[in-house]
């Protein structure tokens, strides 16, 4: 089991004519992802190594069923695509583009929620289940399957710890790059619901990032809702609190977003926090008593 | 993005939120063309961008115009904090008879433009967020319809008291959200929004930043863009595909991906060091970028040892150690560097960069500690 | 019994304190209507005639629960009435102001739907329960209690027809003034709904004009859904063709907006049609076999 | 309120929606001054606030300078449809590749906006409607989401084949439909909007109407007015408070209320007579207006007989009747008129009416007949 995707997700790439949208297309159906449609506006009829393009999401909605859908085009339309998904119905979209005006994300917010899509992103990797399905940009080769769910806000050091996972005999039911934009689709609070609804998943790692309070609402769900073990890691505790935004930016903030108080909300919800990335193998072990 | 306070009056003034007349100066010959020979009372305002300019001296009041040239002439040229004052606002000073806050943030918390007031408005209010936070009004602005005229109204009267007063309050709150959206901007201030006497409520000092992913359709915000040195740094670096941020450390950093630069940075001050920068080389094994990064490193003097930390994803780390090991042989330094590689063909690639003669090592809290240890050999 | 309102229904004046305000609601009191609060921002504390005035419409619900209200604010400013009116939880709002550019009806329209409001014009001269409550500008000493549920576009020509019914004998239910303007709330067709569940109607007079399809949309409803009787007018017949919008109006309407149309659709739908107002109350008894 | 063609091209060119050059001439000199000597393809418009302009030979092409001189000579002052052309529009015709329709309209059937477009564009647009509604692609936007791009481009794809007109298309389509609800308008069409052989998307003949309702809001737009001697009178008659459109026939029509009016025309032609005007007094016994009104109507050589058609709610008859007299003392003419008062105290009112020496009757029907018989008797 996973959450979200698996080996059956109908997936199609909107951007696919594009020269990322195309490398990491080719990548995806490598590694055994159904993508089933492209989207390119007027180059409807047409295919990119076989998977057949169509002009709106609509069509290819309507041509191939796809429950998915991953966004490659660039950071000007790119909230446009995720509303033109959003409205073609598909129940899961996840955009790579990085770069979009928060304006346009704030935009596009109610209008998922109204129309029940699901967002990943944008500015993430995307997300994996092991062995399965790969939708985005991550390094396939590092992910293995197994049972530790895994949700994260950045990229690279996603990869570090999964690998670090990996090499440690942990396997993943399901990895999240959530995005580290300021205003995304899913946030922790969302995946841990899933992830302690999934069978597969006994543990849950998290990755969180200074700034917002996405991470403290973690905490607070994770206290109140969650069985299994979660294990964390903050980075930026050394970054400087100098980049604050007005007044209003502390106003708002109350003093919330720094790595200071995330821990504390972890520590005070039984969640251990990792020192560093390499501890957190350990850290599951233990709450795993392997 | 930031602009300075007389450009935030600037776009105030375009949307119709009223402020005191003033002029911005740059020079004292400036203020003595601009400003008429009266006795109105005025207040000089260095125009820099950081916070604290009052408690820095930078803020000053005159009675006649001669004491605004002399005010003037104290306050350009000043430094606060490492900046140095270039130009100043001389604006008519109003009488005030209560002080209000007003701000419009995008709140990540909330997903939404969030609208703040409060009725203890100036200096002081972030003390009077944090002692006595029901005293800040707060509003999550629907962004399908906008700030709606009953809500500004409704914020409004929790402010004040006589329908003009009202009235004019809650356009000022409109007008400052069409201008919020309009411009892409991720703050706006009104701080202190004023009522005068004679009942005029204004906008007496303004701040405004903007969204950096939207200004590619904000060619008006951009053209007010006006940066420091080391903003033009982060500017140069951005232009490079290069995320660079500097610090006050001696530890120079070259990291792919944002959240492992920060982990990083991290892990040298868990072992003692301090970081010289946050910088993000993004995901290629393009050499250019490399020498690119490298240079920037090297133009920091505060810098003593320089750790670079990748991890092979997609690209993997023979690609990138031979990219790495491309760009140090067109640099001539003799900066201690420590290399780490982890992820997809690591082994391979360390190989590699152990031939070129640089020290390895394959997790952070080894590079980590080898950079603090070279920092201190280096004087 | 009656539609939409009786002497029960709570109602709030937002413009209490204009001129047309404060007239109409003495005259709304005087009828017996209960006015339990009216608006006037920064006037909050006072009363108009003993009526307690809020500055906000949440805080008038908060106060008295009040259920209906009643907008007479400046055209430039009505649609942000019925939109605070809507947030502030009312169910029925009545919009008697005149002259609401359109575009500001089309944004509120959906909003309403959402929020669940029912909106009474605007631009439109209220509506009364005979006997019970009175909310708009009606002149209230032409209605009489009855059986005859009454719909109508116009003001004047309403009060003419119901006043035939009036001196006719034919007392009414519930008699809705809808709005002239292009876009408004409720429309025929959910009124006619009302009156047909309505117990105490035995019979319907609609009164339409040349313009748009609600008539054409009323005809369908009743020839579909309706056992009542109703009986048609159609003011407009002689009206000139001329004044289209361009090739997007002869687009759009396709035909329909016609006098004739109208007409023909409800003669299609088994509904009588005057000639002349002075024919509607004979039709009527006609059809209630009187 | 309606604009020319010419003041539609400036709004779209203001929003970026591209149009063939072009210059607006009111005079032969004008059009001699401002057209330069060269052979280009040109094409002389009149500029009149009517339909069929093309038909009444409003619109022509010229080949040479000399020849565009010539030919807006012919159109300038020529009669279309009881309008003087006071000026033309001397735009470089484009060769046309494809002709497409595109139109935004304020529909009150679906309460919002609504875009049409067809590949079928040109002046038959009206017949392709009627006998292939298929090809009419309809949209009711959302207002509070606006016309989304995708949609916009699902609706180029419709119309056109290549990925960059396909863009071009789609960009004129949400510029068109930001300028319709920047300016408040009720219409906005072009046609036709055309494919040029060199590719590019413009948009050849534009129209636009606006919500006369929302010009209190809309400066730039009521600048753009400039009306018929007709719409002056109701122009005229609406800042009096009174709401007047001429009509063709010879019964002036004085009544309370837009439906009340409507139904006296309809029930003047139900018994043979013609209305002369619509004109609604609104709801007051004020004397001024009916001073007002009645020199509207005297002012119409055609009328013979005048209907006065009042019915009495909140203001009772017996005071509307006294307006009426004291009015109608006031005015000197021996125009037949008959009054006809209705609902509260209409019994006192026909008194008063009848005192003063007017037919009076108290059904709609007896008074449009009494009209028409009086109408007769005028010669």
């Amino acid at each position: 089991m996973s959450i979200l995707i698996n080996k059956d997700t109908k997936v199609i790439v909107q951007g696919i004519t594009g020269r990322d949208g195309a490398f990491h297309t080719s990548k995806m159906k490598d590694y055994g992802t159904n993508i089933v449609g492209g989207i390119s506006p007027g180059k409807g009829g047409s295919d990119v190594g076989g998977i057949p393009v169509f002009n709106t999401v609509g069509e290819a909605v309507k041509a191939t069923n796809a429950e998915a859908s991953v966004i490659f085009v660039p950071a000007p339309f790119a909230a446009d695509a995720i509303l033109e998904a959003s409205f073609a119905g598909v129940g899961l979209v996840i955009c790579i583009t990085e770069g979009i005006p928060v304006q346009d994300m704030i935009k596009v917010t109610p209008i998922l929620k109204q129309n029940g899509t699901k967002l990943i992103g944008a500015n993430c990797p995307g997300l994996i289940t092991p062995g399965e399905c790969l939708i985005g940009i991550l390094p396939s080769m590092i992910f293995t399957p197994g049972n530790i769910g895994f949700i994260s806000r950045s990229g690279t050091l996603t990869y570090e710890v999964v690998n670090m996972l990996t090499e440690a005999g942990l396997g993943q039911t399901t990895c999240v790059g959530i995005g580290g934009d300021p205003v995304s689709g899913l946030y922790y609070r969302d995946l841990l619901e899933m992830f302690e609804n999934d069978p597969a998943t006994e543990a849950v790692v998290l990755i969180g990032e200074i700034g917002g309070d996405a991470e403290e609402q973690a905490a607070q769900y994770i206290k109140v809702h969650m069985k299994k073990p979660v294990v964390a890691f903050i980075a930026g505790q050394s970054a400087p609190a100098g980049k604050r935004m007005g007044h209003a930016g502390a106003i708002i903030s109350s003093g919330s977003g720094t790595a200071e108080e995330k821990i504390k909300a972890f520590t005070a919800a039984g969640v251990p926090v990792a020192k560093e990335p390499g501890e957190i193998p350990g850290l599951v072990k233990q709450k795993l008593g392997l | 993005m930031k602009i300075h306070e007389y450009q935030a009056r600037n776009l105030f003034k375009k949307y119709g939120i009223p402020v005191p007349d003033g002029v911005v100066c740059h020079s004292i010959e400036d203020v003595r063309e601009k400003i008429p020979n009266d006795d109105k009372l005025r207040v000089i305002k260095a125009q820099v961008h950081v916070g604290g300019r009052g408690k820095a001296g930078g803020v000053k009041l005159a009675r006649t115009r001669e004491e605004a040239i002399e005010k003037a002439g104290q306050i350009l040229g000043m430094d606060i904090k490492g900046l140095t004052v270039e130009k100043v606002l001389v604006a008519e000073a109003v009488d005030i008879e209560k002080e209000f806050y007003v701000g419009l943030i995008n709140d990540r918390n909330s997903k939404s433009v969030t609208l703040m007031a409060s009725a203890e408005g100036g200096v002081d209010i972030e003390e009077v967020a944090k002692t006595s936070p029901e005293k800040i009004i707060k509003l999550s602005i629907d962004p399908t319809l906008g700030l709606m005229d009953w809500q500004a109204r409704k914020i409004a009267l929790q402010l004040m008291n006589d329908p003009a007063q009202i009235r004019q309050a809650a356009s000022i709150l409109s007008k400052l959200y069409k201008l919020y959206i309009e411009t892409d901007a991720s703050l706006a201030e009104i701080n202190p929004l004023v009522l005068t006497p004679d009942k005029r409520v204004l906008a007496i000092d303004g701040k405004m930043n903007f969204d950096d992913n939207a200004l590619f359709r904000q060619s008006e915000v951009l053209a007010m863009r006006e940066v420091t040195p080391d903003e033009q740094k982060e500017i140069d670096a951005s232009e490079k595909g290069l995320s660079y941020i500097k610090l006050n450390g001696n530890i120079g950093c070259m990291v792919n991906g944002a959240g492992l630069a920060m982990a990083t940075m991290d892990m040298i001050k868990l072992y003692g060091g301090e970081p010289a920068n946050f910088l993000d080389i993004g995901g290629s094994s393009n050499p250019q970028k490399v020498i690119d990064a490298m240079n920037i490193l090297l133009s920091d003097t505060s810098v003593k040892a320089v750790m670079i930390n990748i991890f092979g994803g997609i690209t993997r780390c023979d690609d990138v150690a031979r990219g790495l090991v491309a760009a140090l042989k067109s640099i001539h330094t003799d900066m201690p560097i420590v290399v780490r590689l982890s992820g997809t063909n690591s082994r391979e690639g360390l190989e590699i960069i152990k031939e070129f003669g640089l020290p390895t090592v394959s997790t952070m809290s080894e590079a980590a500690k080898k950079a603090i240890q070279l920092s201190k050999r280096k004087v």
